[in-house]
């Protein structure tokens, strides 16, 4: 069984659903949680939030769901796995991302739509495509005409880092999450799409208590603080 | 095949490509069937059939009295010996032998023991432990041979068991087998090349030719009475077909031209006529004497063979002659020359066709 | 399914099939309902009226398109290789040979995503030899359809080395010396002897490395990226599809699969040794 | 790398070599080269100095463990189901069998993930076996560490059987009839006489089975979830390390990477055949 | 061997597990070869060596001057026929004969030629387009024949090529390769366990045993001076080995005793005894007369050989004897009885051993 910081056999453990970009932050609130609820371990199931969403419509025992776009929420809310309304605890907005030396010299959203630039959007059916679709609209027609539209932020974002692409359309968490590698630029236009991550408990959650009270910690000011340091906004 | 009770009588019918075997066979309890024929014959074709694996469009196979047909290979208490050994490559020699046993519920030792004096008794026991591969040919037939004794079979299957065996070898591999199968209650059929094979391991021969039985008895009477051209080279006679009137008998020549061979022993109607090669005499000049029977010819061929010279000669009537090297010498013929041949009239047998 | 004996071309069938071998088909038929039952659980839940639809997708026929083209080149280019990488491991003894067939298993084991970022280290435009082919002829090969093709047989290709390997060890050896006795050099042995007796090995690898190749999500999207028309094959699209809704992916899936069981399924039994 | 005779101890070594055989050695080579260099690519982009500290995290070793461990019983649980049915393929002959043979190939086409989500469909929760087994006993198999082995064999014994089959259909035939003779039934034929001859196809199918067991991803984390300790397998843990670094990701996968080279490398070239 | 410049001149030392081959084999050009040896003796093995299929610990192959020793086994122009056949099983026959050419740069049509015309030869050209699987074992061997004779080698290695052919198949493919042999200025070096074969096809015979040559000459003078019991059994001599002085010679019996062989011609020193069995003359009670060697021995056991039965006796001197069967029904005596057995001095030969 699952053994707790002070040696003792948890009595019960939470089990949260998390999308992969809340590793870092909900593994630092993790540890935060157990400490100050003894007899409870915290079990993270990382993973895309579609994937997670279809595992949690198969049956999943989970108790939390964190995802990273409303969209797959709704997936599990439609499903009538959700327990309550889903709360949006954290914001994530689009940032070009180039490589640390910008061999493009990008400075804006408009030079992507330049010629010569090899640049990496998100498919539209993810969020951060959706995202991309709905910041080109804003800035009044730019059309960028990508070398690839990824299906996974990550894949974009390892592409500005091995110098493949030019620039790409990511969130500023993975940004942040890319350290040195890669240098993030903001634009106005990102405003106008910003993403939200919702959370909600699960209505089949074998630890309903426990699950309630990781929602508070999460969208509490500690909370706020934690996901801050990793580039979200949020609502606290 | 009257009176006996058979241990085996099998109608064998299977078709294959463009060849058919339509083939009876019977072999009664203690029996060694020995089936000759040429390459192509379907000899190997009537094993498989009988051991299961040549799918028969019709006849039966009774053994013992059970009706063996559609059973299943593994369940007829037969042994085979292949034309290619087929032996297990993955095994050793003594695992190879002990497989039937084990197959059998024999316990692992039991069957190790059992292997272990059938290698003996071929006299390999020095070999248990070679695999196939670093066997020799003829190490490798004895050990297929073991194999398939060791599981005690009812029917013995053997395809040329003795082919790939040296003279010393084979001679005592042939008595040891001999031995084997007289203590055999079963019934034994054996394909072999070799009319000695046959004659000394065979109670009857069955000889089948184009997938036809064309001749079948006692090893004797079949050695004396040849009906086809390749029984009477197998045994070693010139034979031919014709009418008999009496003493004189019409052939049909080489050359389709008509015949005539006098014989001892009056007879009527179809008849064979045989003589062996060496009742022939050769000579330079047309001989004078007795010899009803004289015929000038052509040499086409001499070959030694032993310690004899066995002359091959075409013309009215094809025959082969054994003389001795010596009398080549004197005859001071060769190959295309004419000679004369004279057989006695004692010498040739004569029996209804 | 009960087992009859086969009208194999080779040897006539057996007469009869003896006792039932319940010890090899019941596991087979556990085995095989693991297999399929998962299938089943798809074709249950498909969305059935959306499927003709989807099919008419122009999206979907590119994309089905593209993962058809490149997996059979893929195949085509990984039995050029290696098929004779498989002969090396089987037939000739250099030292670090157990080394060599190891790394062969590399692109196995690594995810494949990682496969992806290791082809853009050594192909991309920035990578090992990458930078210089970028630099003296302007070409890059990520995000062409090309790059799809290199991921597919980066990824399928080991499958079909070390199967084909499996049964050219299994191959009697003696009948490669009786070709050399007859004046065949070793390319010729393995190109008239080994090969055609090594065809049913030769077969299954190409059928592993065909299917695998169909299959690839991670490394294509990795190293080729996913454009629509270009580099975006049935796998990517069912990727994309999961991310609105399983039953979208899922009638793609399926999509893939009825077309990839059409041609495994039309495929003879054996393609040598037949005149 | 300069291929010598062999030191065979089925037969003798050849004489001497003859030409070198440039058609075969060539393309293996190309091929060799190109699986390889990837993974030097990897080599020299991994930050060597973490890897130390890597290695030391007990996530990392965790997640080594349950992968070499989920492999490995996948590995048997995938020989024990089928191998008897790549016999079943290879050696009988039953209505469809072409059909059933392409079937098996399924798991190979179909995009992993939605692999893991039709295993879900079938075993899990609500699913179409699933439920009755958890509504009888309560139990329920996704998200355990047994789901991860039904995933990866779900998604690796295809490659088994494939390569399995094709093994046992290049086995020579005459010398089951020879055992047949000898009074072996089918199941013993196969045990004690076909496989032992397609041993080198059978360790073939295993090791691909078992690689790919290593390396599987997508199935693994739609059905079993991503749980440290319990269904974080190497190949999970590398895509979470992705989340930070494609370095992570490296070292990681070079973790992995070395441990079933390690492994590989150990495996003797036949297990069967040698007294 | 003086004199004639060898086409293959050959020591081939070969070393597997137990098993040492040491043999020097020297062929004429033009000339055949008879390797003759018990079962293991390591014939093929020698043949493999000449291939270069099989590593030599040392010594040296020249075939027709050029040094062969270390050349990969494509380049060595020589044919082979393997003693179980190995046809490719997926081409047909035809193609099967076909490949050598092929190899050797013929066109596909020029090849299949080539191959036709082969196979007419040894009588097969109704079976070109069968796979090897589905002849017989001795239509299969007759391809591996024509298989190996198309690349017109210059060393010409047979497998015991007669070993799987009928007696009729056998004597027509035995004079057609007798005659191939003779167009063949090549050299050939065939194992065969057919003494008779040896007779008709081999210039010079080569007696191998345990891996050593024991006897080397031509077949007549191999025949007539056997120097090992193997090689007396082969040609169907009784042997011994003893010290002569004058007409005596005095044998070690089987028993370990001395015994006493009166020969006709005086001879000195070491010698070897020979004389054939049908020179044994066998009687219930010991026989007055002429015959000067009279021994009583025990039946140890009677075979049919042909139209003669042959005895074999055991006793201060082991013998074979071929009497007939009437003789035998006259001698009425069965396995373990004590008989005379009377041999003329006439009727030995004595050579120095
Ligand atoms: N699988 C097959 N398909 C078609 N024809 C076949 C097959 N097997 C054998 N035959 C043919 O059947 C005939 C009989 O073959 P079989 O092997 O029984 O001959 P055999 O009497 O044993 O000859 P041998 O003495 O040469 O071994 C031959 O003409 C052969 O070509
Ligand atoms: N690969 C091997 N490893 C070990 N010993 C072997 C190997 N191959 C052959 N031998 C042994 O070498 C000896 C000679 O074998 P070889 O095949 O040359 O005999 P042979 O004279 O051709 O006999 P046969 O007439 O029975 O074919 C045999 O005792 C055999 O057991
Ligand atoms: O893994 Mo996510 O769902 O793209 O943040
Ligand atoms: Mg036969
Ligand atoms: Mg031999």
């Amino acid at each position: 069984g699952q053994v707790d910081a002070g040696g003792q056999a948890a009595e019960q453990t939470l089990t949260v659903f998390a999308a992969a970009s809340l590793t870092e932050a909900f593994e630092e609130l993790g540890e935060r949680f157990e400490r100050e609820h003894p007899g409870v371990a915290v079990e993270f199931g990382f993973a895309g939030s579609s994937d997670l969403a279809a595992q949690i419509n198969q049956g999943a025992p989970a108790d939390v769901y964190a995802s990273a776009d409303p969209a797959t929420m709704d997936l599990v809310v439609e499903a009538g796995g959700v327990d309550g309304e889903p709360e949006v605890f954290a914001r994530n907005t689009l940032e070009i991302a180039v490589p640390a030396d910008n061999p493009a010299g990008v400075t804006g959203l408009a030079d992507l739509g330049a010629d010569g630039a090899t640049v990496a959007l998100c498919a539209e059916e993810v969020p951060c495509g959706a995202a991309a679709r709905k910041v080109m609209d804003a800035a009044g027609g730019v059309e960028i005409t990508p070398a690839t539209y990824e299906d996974d932020v990550k894949a974009a974002l390892t592409k500005v880092e091995l110098g493949e692409v030019d620039a790409a359309l990511v969130y500023r968490t993975d940004v942040i999450a890319a350290g040195d590698a890669v240098e993030g630029i903001g634009f106005p236009e990102a405003e106008s799409a910003v993403n939200d991550y919702p959370i909600a408990v699960l209505r089949e959650a074998p630890q309903p208590g426990p699950a309630a009270e990781w929602v508070e910690l999460v969208r509490s000011g500690e909370g706020a603080q934690v996901l801050g340091d990793a580039g979200f906004t949020t609502t606290a | 095949m009257t009176g006996v009770p058979a241990a085996l009588a099998a109608r064998l019918v299977v078709e294959r490509g463009g060849f058919r075997l339509d083939a009876e066979l019977n072999v009664a309890p203690g029996e060694v069937l020995a089936l000759l024929g040429p390459n192509g014959a379907g000899k190997s074709t009537a094993l498989r059939a009988l051991a299961g694996l040549a799918p028969m469009a019709d006849g039966r196979i009774l053994l013992d009295g059970a009706d063996l047909t559609t059973a299943p290979t593994e369940d007829r208490p037969i042994g085979m010996v292949f034309q290619d050994y087929l032996l297990f490559d993955h095994l050793s020699a003594l695992d190879n032998v002990a497989f039937g046993p084990r197959c059998q519920g024999a316990s692992r030792a039991g069957a190790r023991a059992r292997a272990a004096e059938l290698l003996e008794r071929v006299g390999l026991a020095d070999h248990a432990r070679a695999r196939p591969r670093a066997l020799s040919g003829g190490q490798a037939q004895r050990v297929a041979l073991a194999r398939a004794l060791a599981v005690r079979p009812r029917l013995l299957l053997l395809d040329e068991p003795l082919a790939a065996l040296d003279a010393h070898t084979r001679a005592s591999v042939r008595s040891r087998l001999r031995r084997h199968l007289a203590d055999f209650d079963g019934a034994a059929v054996i394909v072999t090349h070799d009319p000695l094979d046959a004659m000394v391991l065979a109670d009857r021969v069955t000889v089948i030719e184009e997938g036809a039985v064309v001749q079948d008895g006692p090893p004797a009477d079949v050695a004396r009475h040849p009906r086809t051209g390749y029984v009477a080279r197998l045994v070693g006679l010139n034979l031919y077909r014709g009418e008999a009137d009496g003493t004189r008998v019409e052939v049909v020549g080489a050359a389709g031209a008509p015949a005539r061979i006098a014989v001892a022993e009056p007879c009527e109607g179809e008849v064979f006529v045989a003589f062996p090669p060496r009742a022939v005499a050769l000579y330079r000049e047309r001989p004078d004497g007795t010899p009803r029977n004289v015929w000038e010819l052509v040499i086409d061929g001499i070959e030694r063979f032993g310690d004899q010279v066995r002359v091959h000669l075409d013309g009215d009537v094809a025959l082969s002659a054994d003389i001795t090297p010596a009398g080549l010498a004197e005859l001071g013929a060769g190959s295309g020359e004419r000679v004369w041949a004279s057989v006695k009239a004692t010498e040739t047998r004569c029996y209804p066709a | 399914m009960t087992p009859r004996a086969p009208a194999g071309r080779r040897r006539g069938p057996r007469v009869a099939s003896g006792r039932f071998p319940w010890l090899l088909v019941l596991p087979a038929l556990i085995g095989f309902a693991f297999l399929v039952l998962p299938f089943l659980g798809l074709l249950i839940r498909a969305p059935w009226p959306t499927l003709g639809t989807r099919l008419l997708m122009p999206e979907v026929r590119d994309a089905l398109g593209l993962s058809l083209v490149t997996a059979t080149i893929a195949t085509g280019i990984a039995l050029v290789l290696g098929v004779p990488l498989a002969w090396l491991l089987a037939r000739t003894d250099f030292p670090g040979r157990r080394i060599v067939r190891a790394l062969v298993t590399v692109p196995l084991v690594i995810p494949p995503v990682v496969g992806g970022v290791a082809l853009l280290l050594v192909f991309g435009r920035n990578g090992v030899i990458g930078q210089y082919v970028h630099a003296w002829t302007g070409y890059s090969l990520p995000f062409t359809s090309a790059a799809v093709v290199v991921a597919q047989v980066f990824v399928a290709m080991p499958f079909l080395v070390i199967s084909v390997e499996g049964a050219v060890r299994g191959a009697d050896r003696r009948y490669e010396e009786a070709a050399a006795t007859l004046g065949a050099t070793r390319s010729t042995i393995f190109r008239r002897v080994t090969l055609p007796m090594a065809a049913p090995g030769v077969l299954a690898g190409a059928v592993l490395c065909w299917s695998r190749a169909l299959g690839e999500f991670g490394a294509t999207i990795m190293f080729a990226g996913n454009f629509p028309g270009r580099t975006q094959t049935m796998p990517l699209a069912v990727y994309l599809a999961m991310q609105q809704s399983p039953e979208a992916a899922i009638v793609l899936s399926l999509v893939l699969l009825f077309v990839s069981l059409a041609i495994l399924v039309g495929l003879r039994d054996r393609w040598a040794g037949v005149a």
